[in-house]
């Protein structure tokens, strides 16, 4: 190839990509974007990438592909249009599509341009060289409540001091105990009441209510299977209920 | 000079990054009357050669753009975008949330690799979420950073965005042959982002 | 404003450390009276919240130290006690004033390091004054923000042992019987409470 011919050709390598050297070639035309010939450009763009290949500079694929299909675009721009709609763009809003994308391309270069022309922090303007800080100082805040601090010095006591303290049978509602204290209600129970209900009045409340419940609910179990209380709940963890069984009067004359 | 306005200026001047108002109202208490202790600082600044400028949503002191050329000796000049780069930084700005593919719809050429690494790098852009659609493509967005190097308050600011809006240059459009995506010569961009 | 004070003001603020008066002689041109201009510049900053200093040989601006105070912001993080400091603080607490050799007695176990210092910054003990035996032990008391935290006018108002018994939190069922001979290790608690 002659030098004169590579002095003359832009080499693509000045252009990114196919809509970006249809823009360039759009310039040539100085006119107004709105107002380009699709046609005049499409064959501005044959004749470039042809001269490319004249010259065997290499073409990337995507500026050939865009040269078949301008010239495409270009044989049904000058072709009537099919008279029935095939279903696809028109010849004109295939060109009206490749314009809108010029625009929009060249809109973006210039939005480009109008960024970088911003005073740009660390070029044109700059920030405090060597800000103090504003400190944040992390002030802890303890969280524990007293419950805990009593618990826990409880605890404490209990292993200190547990061999001492642990042995308290007597204070205990035993099975037995239960089964004695709920058999006075058996038969006098038509009607569902709260298990609660059967707890002896004077362990409700104390340290000994954990220990009754758990006697009393054995007993009623107890009692339940020999059919002289019947039980019910309506669901799990619900109170459960509990009245008289069939066989309440019977049992309640025997001996236990 | 007022208490409040002397501490409004010691924060905004302390402060690494610029300040949001709900940070300086914290600071300055309730009864600080913000926007006006903020036009005063302003005001004092004006014509100076620190202003008080609403960058990225916050308030921070800036040396005057003017000075442009008197400061510049002092920094070393930052690396040059590559066209591509700028391009691309531009889409993302302008038509975030964007996807990869519609950046290469735009521009009109596929995405180098070099050429979003190179923004992520500087911290200008970053991916978020992804869009519904096939593939499940991640969306761009640009970061407050991007905003506080280009010294915008918010992207309403973004050069000439409402003229393109208008026009609907912020609307891709329909497909050009169903979109032409060879990818671009990745050394060849690389080799002039660093020229 | 005189471009030359401008320029001196933007110089001031963008560099990351002070600038001597060589450096800025050069950078305002041969023309500049440089000691005029920081004069003016500093009598400009004079009772505002940035102050025009001398330091370290060269020129810089800086908040005004009567103003460091209100520039630092304080942040609440709520922590937790190890076990083992809850339960020396129930120790002090009932058995206050107490020594730190008291303390391991009462506990059963010795104390760690850490587990004093936590408490004294948790604010709630205080060591005051020793115990008139071999060595002049530490007294180690709680405090009034002791107090002021468990909303108790006074220690009277800790629950005694028995009334902790009555309450449960001395409960001593079947079920921890079995617990009472696990030694505690102490270098575990802590790693556990810290992490």
């Amino acid at each position: 190839m002659s030098e004169r011919g590579e002095q003359l050709v832009l080499d693509l390598d000045g252009y990114e990509g196919p809509i970006d050297l249809l823009l360039a070639l759009a310039r040539e035309q100085k006119v107004d974007l709105a107002r380009i010939s699709i046609l005049q450009l499409a064959d501005q763009y044959l004749a470039f990438i042809g001269e490319q290949r004249r010259l065997q500079l290499e073409v990337a694929a995507d500026y050939l592909v865009m040269a078949a299909w301008l010239a495409y675009l270009k044989s049904r721009l000058l072709l009537p249009e099919p008279p029935e709609d095939e279903g696809g763009p028109s010849a004109v809003e295939l060109a009206e599509a490749l314009a809108h994308r010029l625009r929009l391309l060249e809109a973006m270069q210039r939005a480009g341009a109008s960024l970088m022309a911003r005073p740009l922090l660390g070029r044109d303007v700059f920030q405090h060289g060597a800000p103090e800080g504003l400190a944040t100082i992390d002030q802890p805040v303890f969280e524990l409540s007293l419950y805990e601090l009593l618990k826990s010095y409880g605890e404490n006591h209990r292993r200190q001091h547990g061999q001492v303290l642990t042995i308290l049978p007597s204070a205990y509602q035993s099975l037995s105990d239960a089964l004695e204290h709920l058999a006075q209600f058996i038969g006098r129970v038509p009607d569902w009441r709260e298990l609660m209900a059967f707890l002896p009045e004077a362990l409700r409340d104390g340290p000994l209510y954990r220990s009754a419940l758990a006697a009393t609910f054995a007993a009623t179990l107890e009692l339940a299977k020999a059919g002289r209380v019947e039980l019910h709940q309506e669901r799990a963890f619900g109170p459960l209920y509990l009245r008289s069984g069939s066989r309440a009067s019977e049992a309640e004359a025997g001996p236990e | 000079m007022n208490e409040r306005l002397r501490l409004l200026e010691a924060l905004l001047f302390a402060a690494p990054e610029p300040l949001g108002e709900a940070e300086l109202a914290l600071r300055l208490g309730d009864e600080a009357d913000l926007p006006a202790l903020l036009r005063e600082l302003a005001g004092n600044y004006a014509g100076r050669g620190i202003n008080l400028v609403g960058i990225a949503g916050g308030w921070t002191f800036r040396t005057a753009p003017d000075l442009a050329t008197a400061l510049k000796s002092e920094r070393e000049v930052p690396r040059r975008l590559s066209r591509a780069a700028v391009e691309t930084l531009a889409v993302i700005a302008y038509h975030q949330p964007v996807t990869r593919a519609e950046i290469e719809a735009i521009r009109g050429v596929g995405l180098a690799r070099g050429t979003l690494d190179r923004l992520l790098e500087s911290g200008w852009v970053q991916p978020k979420g992804r869009r519904e659609s096939p593939g499940r493509p991640l969306n761009w967005v640009t970061t407050p950073q991007f905003l506080a190097h280009f010294g915008l308050d918010s992207l309403k600011e973004l050069p000439g965005v409402e003229e393109l809006r208008q026009s609907g240059l912020l609307d891709i459009g329909p497909a050009v042959i169903g979109e032409l995506a060879a990818p671009e010569d990745e050394a060849g961009e690389e080799a002039e982002a660093e020229g």
